[in-house]
């Protein structure tokens, strides 16, 4: 499956849609759950890791253990699995606010991420940056950033620094429908353009920025990814709920970059089943559009697939979320002893 | 009197404007159909309607260019940021469009709006959402800044902002939209560029405004408890900076302690400290003491965050260094 | 002729071509050179003040009677006289800093305008705003804005108060093909689309911003008009160096957002023929380039057709130019006789 | 020692690290085909290639924010604003990405990056374009903000700026760019955070900056002639202020006047003066006399416009108030 860049047709999405029930998954069946180069259960793992994460997220806020702003990555999680599943160690991977799914399926430390929501001297900015601010160097993964599209320069930055040093790295910038809005998305479309930089722009389109529906707030339709046509960006959408779908188009993209050919941009369908953070009611929209997406959950859709393919066992999946269960439970634990930082930290990292 | 809190204060004033004069309309991020970030337009969209109550894309520079050409043709908007931090995708705007134009055209064109936006740290929001950007609108000649620390100013203000025919920024305290006070039911208004005395002394004089009156006054309770006559000054606004309240006082009372809820470092009372004890110096016993938030990004840790943010102890510490009080 | 919204294709442009030497022009020939509602003649004289306006404005800069930067409209007249003379006036006029063009098609006073630059207290901001701020609200002339793109939004505020208040006014948004490169410039399109404003977008399109081609700063090649497509803006270029197809595709445009059809983008394929501002030594560009645009100077090639086309004669022409001559003289004789702003004047005019 | 102008100091500092550090680049609008437009990096484009010299879009949010992300990857660009007045549409940008990210990362992440920029009025571009921005960068945590007044300190400043692993504003006084002095052959820094005694004397002490540093000794020259004992300050970094400087001469001198070329109200002058009248209070035989240009938006005029700067005659005005001389 290759990126079309004739934008306009929806071709590319329903060729994810077959090739995902069809291709990669007959051939080398193992008990091992990897099935080609995926490893379905890893993916899995990961997903049931980033809900059971959010929701332990959910509970510690109403405890008052969390506080700020907190926004969960709940329903969204096969878009980020599947995105990053796809990358090398040495890629940079750069989020927004709503990061907590992009940092675990970077592999950064669960125990870390919730002591740095916990505001913990142990998190991974030392409980200085919260929910909002996760970064973890070493992974580079590059935050976890709070002021809508103000990340994605930061990517073209990143990406251009790898260009710069001629390596075959490459950038992934995950960011909002909402954040399309913020003229900085098309500077940074253009400047990733003509500089043709390797950089994966990865669109979670969930409908919603905060309470505004997408059909309210932009001109143009639902449909991003058709209007990088005129920045010359290869670009596609898939279904952000389908977590083969989007390693394969990811992949996709991927080696284009890798191979010199620049930008690239994918548009995963997805949606958020709970608020846009926990301060929200949920005024704007009714529960049955939340109960016609969560039919396709990738928790659950997943999952069965496994099983129905015979990919999986019933009993290695309960194995993984038990072991998950207890991971989280222990990250929890891990949180609530970690010290407070010690009132020191107030002045330092201001500067290097 | 009737009691409210600083957000329904606020509300009351935007619903006269909407109620009574055609040319108000409001714009900002979820304000409509979600009910506003923190609730203050509530219940207006269906109120109101559509034409008066905008939803707009997070499109912050695009939605405040608009309020300025919609002012400079005769309307009067008002503009909600969802946060003062925000302000900063727009500065280009505020700064270049909205308090220059006037000049720049000779006088031929006003942009009579307002932008309103809560502000400041305290809720563990971290670095890029606890600012205070109202310290550097403030310095903008051709703006007017005023920041309400009470149900009472925030209406009287929000009546005079709507009505003023220049761009006029509210910085409204996001950790007060809870508090309470009394207004009274009779119309008053709160003047732009007068601070208001809230309790008179002889020893000493501390001003602060907005958030900040909270540790103020904490303080001066402290001090008055032990004797200590304190004459308390809430600025109100920030630009135009009411001095000649200011000097009287320190003609009084001969020591000054000034104190910026937002960063010390180049905050509204770095700007009151020079002018004061170059204009006042003859009055003054000793130096003008600065208290503010300690010079860092904000920390999203809650102990962290309480540290940094100033207190009623860093008021008493300053007190007691500058006055030996 | 119909502003097509399928922006990819050229037919809109060259229907305009033929049109212009086509309809219109065959009735109703007379001496006062208004052919159909068109006052041909009033077209060339105002084409022909500007250009020489800004030869004296050029000539003054020399001398040191204008200071600061100052950005000639020489070779652009036919895009801005056009296209104003297709307004009501009532309607708004919004522009950038290579403005003087602008204002003086609108009717500006030549006087006050030379003032301006000059600084003098007659100019139209007294002397406060010079060469880039040029102002006068009771034209409805909104400026003069000298942050690139800055004056966009302005310009879809003042189209909101219009549909606020219910008059079929409208406004007109003068920019050039570098201010596309602020985001600021997808902000305002997407905020004019879905708030349907009557707005009409005019790209300038001269080829470049400052020193810079559009072929190198922007991904996508040099037509804008089909990134309209995105927002749903129906748009179409023209060719900005004929007056008559300038004209008459505005007014066109004109009359769809008259009719409550929201804004309408104009792209007009135009070329300074001198620097970007009196400071630029053109390095960036040879002169064949420069040469070659000049072959369809609006200066030449307008008084020629109407000579030919027996809409006017040479007389008629003769004595337009000797009239715009002397007003070009008198104004500059104005600004130099007009006195400075008095100091007092320091403090005036900052707050309402 | 040589002879250059400030263009040539910055000029060479940049091609000196271009030369040595493969690390480094530059970007910028029309810095590369067109030359710059203020011909800083002319002829940078043919001696380095389009690898290293990066003509940007007028995209300034963009380009700055990518500056971040490849300082971020550890490289060290220079990144280049046409003027000081067009940081504003990246205000966001600079703030909390350059500034704050690193604090929000718990130091993970640091950003070595340089943002240059021409600043400051007085050559009639009016209102948008003769700002001063570079007091606001001044006060924000996690930057810090240079200006050099001489060919000898813009060379050691460009050095220590483009070393140094935070985000670094040299903000370059557009009026000074062919303003000539001496630079020695040998390699030399000016160590960043540090003012220097740029004359020595007894009676009061003026300080300044950038272009403020012209009409400050002037008024020094002509107080000389009245045989006044005049010590002077360059600031040369206007963050983090170097204060221990200023309390060393104010100890000595016991009068101090301070002097904006920028607007008066909120300028970096307005920290020197609150901070030095409470940490030095006991030294100063008076008030701190503040001096800066007017506070209204910059008029295009020309004769307006000199009224509006800080001049020599404002200078000396400010020492007869404060102290009679
Ligand atoms: C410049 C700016 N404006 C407004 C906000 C407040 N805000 C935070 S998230 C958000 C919605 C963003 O929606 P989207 O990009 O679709 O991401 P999602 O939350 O749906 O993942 C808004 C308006 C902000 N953080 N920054
Ligand atoms: C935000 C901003 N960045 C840079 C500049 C400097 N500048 C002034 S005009 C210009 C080029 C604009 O080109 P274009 O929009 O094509 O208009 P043209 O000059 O060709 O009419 C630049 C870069 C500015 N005024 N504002
Ligand atoms: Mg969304
Ligand atoms: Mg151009």
């Amino acid at each position: 499956m290759a990126i079309s860049t004739k934008s306009s047709s929806r071709t590319s999405s329903k060729q994810v849609k077959s090739s995902r029930n069809g291709a990669g998954v007959s051939k080398g069946l193992g008990e091992s759950g990897v099935v080609g180069n995926i490893d379905h259960l890893d993916l899995f793992r990961q997903m049931y890791l980033i809900r059971q994460f959010e929701l332990a997220c959910g509970e510690n806020y109403s405890k008052g253990m969390i506080r700020g702003f907190l926004h969960l990555y709940i329903g969204q999680e096969a878009a980020g699995v599947g995105a990053i599943s796809a990358l090398r160690a040495d890629d940079y991977i750069v989020s927004h606010y709503r990061d907590h799914g992009h940092a675990l399926a970077r592999g950064v430390d669960v125990n870390r991420c919730m002591a740095e929501l916990f505001g913990r001297a142990t998190g991974t900015s030392k409980g200085k940056g919260g929910s909002m601010h996760i970064f973890d160097a070493a992974k580079r993964f590059m935050g976890g950033h709070a002021i809508v599209a103000g990340q994605l320069p930061l990517a073209a930055g990143l990406a251009l620094a790898q260009q710069y040093e001629g390596t075959d790295g490459l950038t992934i910038c995950f960011f909002g429908d909402g954040s399309t809005n913020q003229g900085l998305y098309h500077e940074t479309m253009n400047l990733a353009a003509i500089w043709k930089l390797p950089v994966l722009f990865f669109l979670e389109n969930n409908m919603y920025g905060m309470g505004s529906s997408i059909e309210r707030v932009r001109a143009g339709g639902i449909d991003f990814y058709p209007g990088m046509a005129t920045y010359g960006i290869p670009a596609a959408e898939v279904d952000g709920m389908d977590v083969l779908a989007v390693r394969e188009l990811t992949e996709a993209a991927v080696s284009r970059i890798r191979s010199g050919e620049g930008p690239q941009f994918i548009e995963a369908k997805t949606f958020r089943f709970v608020g846009h953070s926990l301060a929200d009611g949920q005024k704007y929209r009714g529960q049955e559009e939340v109960g016609e997406w969560e039919q396709r959950d990738p928790l659950s859709t997943f999952p069965l697939m496994l099983i129905n393919q015979g990919i999986a066992t019933p009993s290695q999946i309960e194995k993984i979320e038990a072991e998950v269960d207890k991971q989280i439970k222990e990250a929890v634990q891990f949180a609530e002893q970690s010290p407070e930082p010690d009132p020191t930290e107030i002045a330092t990292d201001v500067f290097a | 009197m009737i009691e409210v809190d600083l957000r329904e204060a606020l509300k009351r004033g935007l619903e006269e404007a909407l109620d009574t004069d055609p040319r108000v309309f409001i714009m900002g991020e979820d304000i409509g159909e979600y009910g506003g970030a923190y609730a203050v337009t509530d219940g207006f969209l269906k109120k109101y309607g559509p034409q008066r109550i905008k939803d707009t894309p997070i499109s912050e520079q695009a939605f405040l260019g608009a309020g300025i050409g919609a002012a400079a043709a005769g309307l009067r908007p008002v503009v909600e940021f969802m946060s003062m931090s925000f302000t900063l995708v727009a500065f280009d705007q505020i700064v270049n469009m909205a308090a220059n134009i006037r000049y720049m055209s000779g006088g031929q064109i006003s942009v009579p709006m307002v932008i309103r936006a809560p502000t400041g740290a305290g809720v563990q929001l971290g670095a890029t959402h606890s600012q205070s950007f109202e310290t550097w609108l403030a310095e903008v000649p051709g703006m007017k800044v005023v920041c309400p620390s009470t149900p009472y100013d925030a209406l009287g203000l929000m009546r005079s902002a709507i009505k003023d025919d220049n761009p006029v920024v509210i910085a409204e305290p996001a950790l007060l939209y809870g508090s309470k006070g009394e207004i009274p039911e009779e119309y008053y208004e709160v003047e732009i560029g007068k601070a208001i005395v809230t309790r008179q002394g002889d020893d000493l004089t501390l001003i602060s405004y907005g958030y900040g009156m909270r540790p103020l006054n904490q303080a001066a309770d402290e001090l008055a408890a032990r004797g200590i006559s304190v004459e308390i000054i809430d600025l109100r606004t920030l630009s135009p900076i009411d001095f000649d309240t200011i000097f009287s006082s320190v003609q009084k009372t001969n020591k000054l302690i000034v104190i910026d809820n937002a960063r010390r470092t180049g905050g509204v009372m770095a700007e009151v400290a020079a002018e004061v004890q170059e204009q006042a110096s003859d009055w003054l016993d000793g130096p003008i003491m600065r208290v503010g938030s300690d010079d860092v990004p904000w920390p999203y840790n809650r102990g962290l965050e309480r540290e940094v943010l100033t207190d009623a102890q860093d008021i008493l510490k300053a007190v007691k260094d500058g006055y030996g009080l």
